[in-house]
């Protein structure tokens, strides 16, 4: 057994337990913290499997973000009564069963997998100079599966219209209902201060390097949401009105720079989202840009959730 | 020359190793939640700085080695101030009780 | 047994784990939870797919790669938006769980 | 080199997953964020020495982006602390 093999089996121990304490948890905030933890093990995970991209959206999603969110839930919901009755004892053992049965068969598929593993990573690589990127998953996102990325950025905006059409009536247009501090501590606010120049940078680091490095507009821009979240529940700034007219142009700036230049290409190229020759790049670059600015704004509204109040005057 | 350059890495890189052992004994072993912090923060400093500087003789290019000192003053600088907030909220949480 | 097969037997019980959560946790959030390890497990399976087809000198295939982070990113909008019904549910009602026997909306 | 840095690796995991404990322990949520930020700042450890002994400097951006967003998920945490940190372990653990 390898020493690589041991670093390897210990992690995937650890991410298990960590999974399966986090189901049993009694306490919702303690089962989140565990789930945090999980993100945290699982972008390891992904750079063990030479997936950095990966890693780096596991660790700014599946960690960050998604635990914000449902930490922001648990708070809300904490006031309310415990549901009163447990599913009983049988149940939970056909459904232990069952569940028994559907990791078996994965493991069985996963243990047949044929040994002349499919792939397409030759294509990808003969094909990438034309991309003029360096990042083989960047000119997968943005040249040969551009038209899902295109969607996927569609669904975010489409899931925050669902979120904020649960709005009240009367609160329709107004300010997210975000979980701030009520006293920011002088501290608190220092940190507000201090880390948000530090966390841009970084993002735009992460969505100029993905063009030839793991990175690019999805993880640059889930940095600058944690950053814009940051400064709300400091209350430095407030959360702004969902109506107000920057908001919507910067939610849908990334998305329309994208269809732009998709359409772009029925004309200079010879079809949808195809990249007129020698173009490719800069063009990619523009719509990233774009795509930044729009995620990160969709992300850091999604968390903070549907309008609840009206400004104050 | 890279004789010299991995002892000093397997050095500073076990005595960094040894500080987290610390940390984590800290938070075990320790009697209250204050004293956790302070376990804690050892660890952000004198721990991942040993790895750091342990890990810089390996470093290819000056831009790779400072990247590592900037991740190591990143985590200083919000280990220090996530501590302050911790303490703070435990000693409020204290005399509210 | 290699580390990509190892993940993979890890991402096969990922899956179980958090099937199993999503049917017997009466609490919705720890349901939303449950689903988002689920969905880890099976995004764990194609990153085993992705390193197993390593070739022309990339660590691994980058298709099934950027597949997850899309992958990532429409899980994230789910749960947001399952959490914002959630939140709405207990505005409305009270609840927390989508129990049915509890007293219906409007009562 | 590498088969000592990955051996490194596997103490730092190792005494970030002992340090979990505390999560099993309490008795407050405070520690159990701490035991959470602890195994933060091992997880940045175990990729800057899994980014040397991997031979990919791009695992070291994963680092620092775990630095950035551990600070944040800690704000969020400690959001709504006077009613979470360390008061009533009871109301807290029996949900």
């Amino acid at each position: 057994m390898t020493i690589y093999f041991g670093f390897d089996a210990g992690l995937a121990a650890l991410l298990l337990a960590m999974a399966t304490c986090s189901i049993v948890a009694r306490a919702s905030f303690a089962a989140i913290v565990l789930f945090m933890i999980y993100g945290l093990l699982l972008a390891i995970v992904w750079v063990r499997l030479s997936a950095v991209d990966v890693a780096l959206t596991e660790t700014a999603i599946g960690g960050g973000v998604t635990g914000v969110l449902l930490l922001g839930a648990a708070a809300r919901l904490r006031k309310s009564n415990p549901p009163a009755g447990e599913i009983d004892l049988s149940l939970r053992i056909w459904a232990g069963l069952l569940c028994l049965l559907t990791a078996a068969g994965l493991a069985i598929v996963v243990f047949f997998l044929p040994d002349e593993a499919p792939t397409l990573a030759p294509q990808v690589q003969e094909n990438l100079a034309e991309s003029g990127l360096g990042n083989p998953v960047a000119a997968v996102l943005f040249v040969y599966r551009a038209l899902d990325t295109l969607l996927e950025k569609v669904v975010l905006l489409l899931a925050l219209v669902g979120v904020w059409s649960l709005a009240k009536d009367q609160a329709w247009g107004g300010v997210p209902g975000l979980q701030v501090y009520e006293q920011p501590s002088r501290i608190l606010v220092f940190l507000a201060q201090l880390l948000p120049p530090i966390g841009l940078v970084v993002g735009i680091y992460m969505c100029w390097a993905g063009a030839n490095y793991p990175g690019g507009a999805f993880q640059g821009g889930s940095i600058l949401a944690a950053m814009w979240l940051l400064v709300m529940m400091a209350r430095l700034r407030p959360a702004p009105a969902i109506a107000a007219p920057w908001v919507r142009l910067l939610l849908v700036v990334g998305p329309a720079a994208f269809l732009a230049i998709g359409f772009l290409g029925f004309v200079a190229a010879d079809s949808f989202l195809a990249y007129p020759e020698g173009y490719a790049k800069p063009l990619i670059i523009v719509v990233e840009v774009a795509l930044t600015l729009s995620i990160g704004v969709t992300l850091a509204l999604l968390v903070a959730g549907a309008p609840e109040r009206m400004p104050q005057q | 020359m890279t004789f010299v350059a991995n002892i000093v890495t397997i050095v500073l890189v076990s005595a960094g190793a040894f500080f987290f052992m610390a940390g984590t004994v800290g938070l075990l072993r320790f009697p209250d939640t204050l004293t956790r912090v302070h376990a804690l923060t050892k660890v952000d400093n004198v721990g991942l700085g040993l790895i750091v500087f342990g890990l810089l003789p390996q470093a290819d290019g000056l831009l790779h080695a400072l990247k590592l000192i900037g991740i190591w003053a990143l985590v200083q600088l919000s280990g220090a101030i996530v501590s302050q907030l911790m303490a703070q909220a435990t000693r409020r949480s204290e005399r509210q009780t | 047994m290699s580390s990509a097969a190892l993940f993979g037997y890890c991402g096969a019980a990922l899956v179980g784990v958090g099937l199993f959560g999503l049917v017997t946790h009466p609490e919705v959030l720890r349901k939303i939870l449950a689903f988002n390890l689920l969905g880890s497990g099976v995004f764990l399976l194609f990153g085993v797919i992705a390193r197993r087809g390593a070739a022309a000198g990339l660590a691994a295939d980058p298709v099934p790669q950027a597949l997850v982070i899309t992958g990532i990113v429409v899980a994230f909008s789910a749960t947001a938006m399952a959490v914002a019904l959630l939140v709405r549910l207990n505005q409305a009602t009270g609840q927390v769980t989508m129990s049915t026997d509890d007293p219906p909306l409007g009562q | 080199m590498t088969d000592f840095l990955f051996v490194a690796a596997i103490f730092v995991l190792a005494m970030g997953a002992l340090g979990l404990l505390r999560i099993l322990r309490g008795p407050g949520d405070a520690d159990r964020i701490l035991s959470a930020q602890l195994l933060g700042s091992d997880g940045v450890a175990v990729l800057l020495l899994l980014a040397e002994a991997m031979k990919m400097t791009p695992i070291l951006d994963v680092a620092l982006m775990l630095a950035l967003l551990a600070t944040f998920v800690s704000v969020a945490f400690l959001r709504d602390a006077p009613a979470v940190v360390n008061g009533h372990p009871n109301t807290t653990e029996s949900k």
